[in-house]
């Protein structure tokens, strides 16, 4: 019986996994995962209910309160840091659980390794996930990079010190915590703008983790759905890196945006009026909005639904170009305009919109920066060199909305600023859309 | 479900060989709800605390553990799924 | 490898639907050597000739039934497996 | 040991799979997938390869040859023939395996049924194909649907039979006995154009029986080949009835195209020669060429390789336009092509091409019919509405190279060849081909 609930079980995570392939039936795929959840979980009391007492019963009831409540009340603009939240809650539960295995004594030297892996793996998700929610709430700074190469350096002898001292039972605590401060110290001098891609990396940790919990405990459910976990975080991280050029390791090393870099003009920009954008706007007949980083920090979204049916009741056609790093995570730009009702089928990739710049009206770049900036194409020595990039330069007029010139993660200037068919809209993006919406009605 | 190593092995290659499959096709629109999602099946991880649960024994550090372990991977579950369908939703209304 | 029934039917689902997907995505040009090539793999069966011609004891029929069932699966491995690489060649050429 | 080496194959089975699906990767899967099976093969033994006597490896060794042999000889024109061939050797030997272990008495009950299935499955797979292969030779006509009729309603109380008299054994043979009869019949009441189809579904009947035979030899290995046999079956055999919309169901009901049915024309077809329509090539920019049965029946390949040659170097852009069900087995013109080195970049599937059309000079119809029949889209009582086809009658020229105005498969006659822009080049596909080169090098 037990057997066929999971069964039944894998069957929904992979055909859950099958219906996210698509903005129309991902909600079904969320139940799917649901159901097999609840399936699995349900398998694992094995029909006995009576083994637990009701401390454990509180906890479940507790945190399960605590989920509700928070997934309710967390703002789409705070995803990245709640992703890395949960990374470590998942990274840290696999993780307990292997150190509560290792300390019985009866464990098979075959488990015992792979426990021993999903311990540290599970701590090192745990610690560093923390560190990777508080540089993206902008409470740490970076770390430089020589405390990690000494850790590291220092790192094999560390490992060996247990050899030294006899009791087996100290040295695992003294792993774990190893496995902690390794976690701080790697995720710490990493940039904070490439926290997206530690967090991915970390899910795929945290995936990994539960995977190996899973042949500790023998569960063949908690291994498929570990693997899942594991493939998910793996696919994200290659492709954010791909996206900016970048390798993993390169990534991982850590430095990135440390170096000062050159960030001067010798031109003075065009600077413009919400007025003057929006009389360019009414004469356009197709308008592409490049939303970027700052659209998320002023909380800009509904201002670019209302802008986009103010537009629209002008036969203007509008369409959202997502570069794949915009912002803080995969597909936060998305997730951010769907919260407002636009509709998926106007957001459009890099590829498919690459083509389309150069026929365009006019282009309105929304708090993005580097994700638009020229040098990838052409600068051999910026650090974003070889970056596919939004091709905005190409279009007829750039409209570019953001509060100063200063630079974007990558802290370099970007020439599309001074370009001659680019004027800036110097303003915070919510306000500045404002004032081009009011605009429009004196218009 | 009791299987030998190897064959342990085999559904988890062919699960991890799945899953990059299928999650290699999900569109760059629905890369957020998937970290969150991904988020809440790594939860799954509940089952391995609820099998141990009964076996710690006298031990009151290692109970509390586990009960730690637990009240991280419901939060992870509960509030991974809840969060997902709040956001999937959004897209949903969109047909 | 020995498992159990409801594992054996498990790896039967994951590989069916790995089957499904890989070839779902087989472009249209590819289709002859795909069916030649799954015929090369249906001899698979031979496996199981192999497996039961040592226990067939005395009787002559079921022995003779067994070579056959031989020479069928092992005309499909070797006949399908060079007939689909030949035609694969022909696509190499090209690149 | 052993199992380290099933799963390296499985793996191995796998990952020749994906490589599969590009036509560049293609050729490297084959290498994976015999690896793959060489190594299961050789697993099967267990090391110990006394258990078996010299018949045993003379008829391995035998068959292999043969193997050899029939692949080497055969032409790919004779490829379908090919196919249904080995996909009844494939269920005959599942089959015949399955049979063997239900004469033992020791069978536990759960494998009985198991066993039962795959014999079913197996014989029924081998006798229909023997019929699909004769009638693909045109060795068999078609024949009457009411005999079908009449055993499926014998059906159900011929089954219960042997529940009547007593002798297990017998009804073992009467049961295989039953499965033949039954493959026959129901292959023999569908028209031979419908044998691709039957041909792929018996490709994934013999997948099913493979896989059956691993359950009841509990062989994991054997069940995932089968299964991945099993998914190719049917998905091409769905490819292909969506592409002629209708159901699997009404192609095996069979008896299409037996009724006879008007195939007159109101209207004289233009028809052309060799000459002309060589001069009118070597006005051309660009020429599609869709190939058909006839191209096939004609062994015509070499010649529209050469005539492709002779337009390149006018530097005449040249397509193929693929029809999925042209000829009579999927990516059979596909085949033909490639074996004279026609890159595989050139051939166009219906979606990629079907907007080209209109804006191509000269369309060259190669012994195709049903695949180009406009009525598809204009005429709700052709047996062939709604099948999606090639839209060639929207070219600016449309030349039609087969024998006679005689129909095709669908027996139904073809508005294109007495349409305005359509001229008839009444030959050979071959020896037509072959004069119109003639006439370039005169032009
Ligand atoms: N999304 C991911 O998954 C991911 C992953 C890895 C790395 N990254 C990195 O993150 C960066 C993302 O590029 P991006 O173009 O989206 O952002 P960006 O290059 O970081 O630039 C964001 C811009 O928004 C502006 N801004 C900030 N607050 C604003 C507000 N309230 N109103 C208006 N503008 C505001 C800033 O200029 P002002 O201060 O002048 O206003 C800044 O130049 C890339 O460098 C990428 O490599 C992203
Ligand atoms: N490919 C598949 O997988 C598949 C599957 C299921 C069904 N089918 C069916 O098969 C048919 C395929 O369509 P199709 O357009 O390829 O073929 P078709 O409609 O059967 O027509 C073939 C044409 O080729 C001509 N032909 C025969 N021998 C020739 C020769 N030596 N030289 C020149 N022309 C010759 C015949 O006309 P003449 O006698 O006047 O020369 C005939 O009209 C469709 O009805 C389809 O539904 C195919």
């Amino acid at each position: 019986m037990i057997e066929i609930i999971l069964l039944v079980s894998s069957v929904l995570f992979i055909f859950a996994l099958k219906l996210f392939g698509r903005p129309s039936t991902a909600h079904r795929a969320n139940t799917f995962a649901m159901l097999a959840m609840a399936l699995a979980v349900f398998s694992a009391f094995n029909f006995d209910f009576s083994n637990y007492d009701s401390a454990f019963y509180i906890t479940i009831i507790v945190s399960g309160l605590l989920g509700v409540l928070i997934s309710k009340r967390v703002q789409m603009t705070q995803m990245p840091e709640l992703v890395g939240l949960f990374n470590g809650f998942g990274g840290g539960a696999s993780g307990a659980i292997a150190y509560v295995e290792l300390s019985k004594s009866t464990l098979p030297l075959s488990d015992y390794f792979v426990a021993i892996f999903s311990m540290v793996i599970g701590m090192f998700t745990f610690s560093g996930s923390i560190v990777a929610v508080l540089k993206l709430r902008g409470k740490l700074n970076n770390v430089n990079t020589t405390i990690a190469n000494i850790f590291s350096a220092f790192l094999p002898p560390l490992i060996l010190l247990p050899a030294i001292w006899e009791s087996e039972i100290l040295s695992l605590e003294y792993f774990m915590l190893l496995s902690l401060i390794a976690g701080i110290i790697r995720v710490a001098v990493i940039g904070g703008a490439d926290m997206p891609v530690v967090i991915a990396f970390l899910n795929s940790l945290s995936g990994i983790a539960a995977m190996s919990a899973g042949f500790i405990v023998n569960s063949i459910i908690l291994i498929i759905a570990g693997a899942l976990v594991g493939a998910s975080g793996i696919i994200l991280t290659l492709l954010m890196c791909a996206a900016m050029n970048r390798t993993l390791l390169d990534v991982l090393k850590g430095g990135f945006g440390s170096k000062s870099i050159n960030n001067e003009y010798d031109k003075d920009p065009i600077s413009t009026s919400p007025e003057d954008v929006a009389i360019q706007l009414s004469y356009a007949e197709s308008v592409i909005i490049v939303p970027g980083y700052g659209m998320a920090v002023a909380q800009a979204q509904s201002a670019v639904k209302e802008l986009t049916n103010t537009l629209k009741d002008k036969n203007i056609e509008v369409k959202f170009a997502i570069h794949p790093v915009a912002g803080r995570m995969p597909g936060h730009m998305n997730v951010l305009l769907a919260e407002v009702d636009i509709d998926y089928e106007d957001m459009y990739t890099l590829e498919d919109i690459n083509s389309e710049f150069s026929s365009t009206d006019v282009v309105i770049v929304l708090g993005a920066n580097d994700v638009v900036n020229p040098l990838a194409r052409t600068d051999e020595d910026s650090p974003i060199y070889g970056m596919p990039i939004l091709d905005v330069d190409l279009a007829k007029q750039v409209i570019v909305i953001k509060r100063s010139m200063s630079p974007g993660y990558a802290g370099i200037s970007n020439p599309l600023f001074i370009n001659d068919n680019a004027k800036m809209l110097f303003a915070d993006a919510k306000e500045g859309l404002e004032k081009i919406i009011k605009s429009f009605e004196l218009v | 479900m009791e299987a030998t190593f190897l064959l342990t092995l085999l559904i988890t290659f062919l699960a991890s060989f799945i899953g990059y499959e299928l999650i290699s096709k999900i569109p760059q629109t629905l890369h957020t709800p998937l970290m969150s999602g991904s988020n809440a099946i790594s939860g799954v991880t509940l089952i391995a605390a609820i099998l141990i649960y009964p076996e710690v024994g006298e031990s009151q550090v290692l109970k509390i553990i586990v009960l730690t372990a637990i009240a991280f991977a419901t939060l992870n579950i509960v509030g991974g799924f809840s969060v997902t369908g709040r956001i999937l939703e959004m897209f949903k209304k969109n047909d």
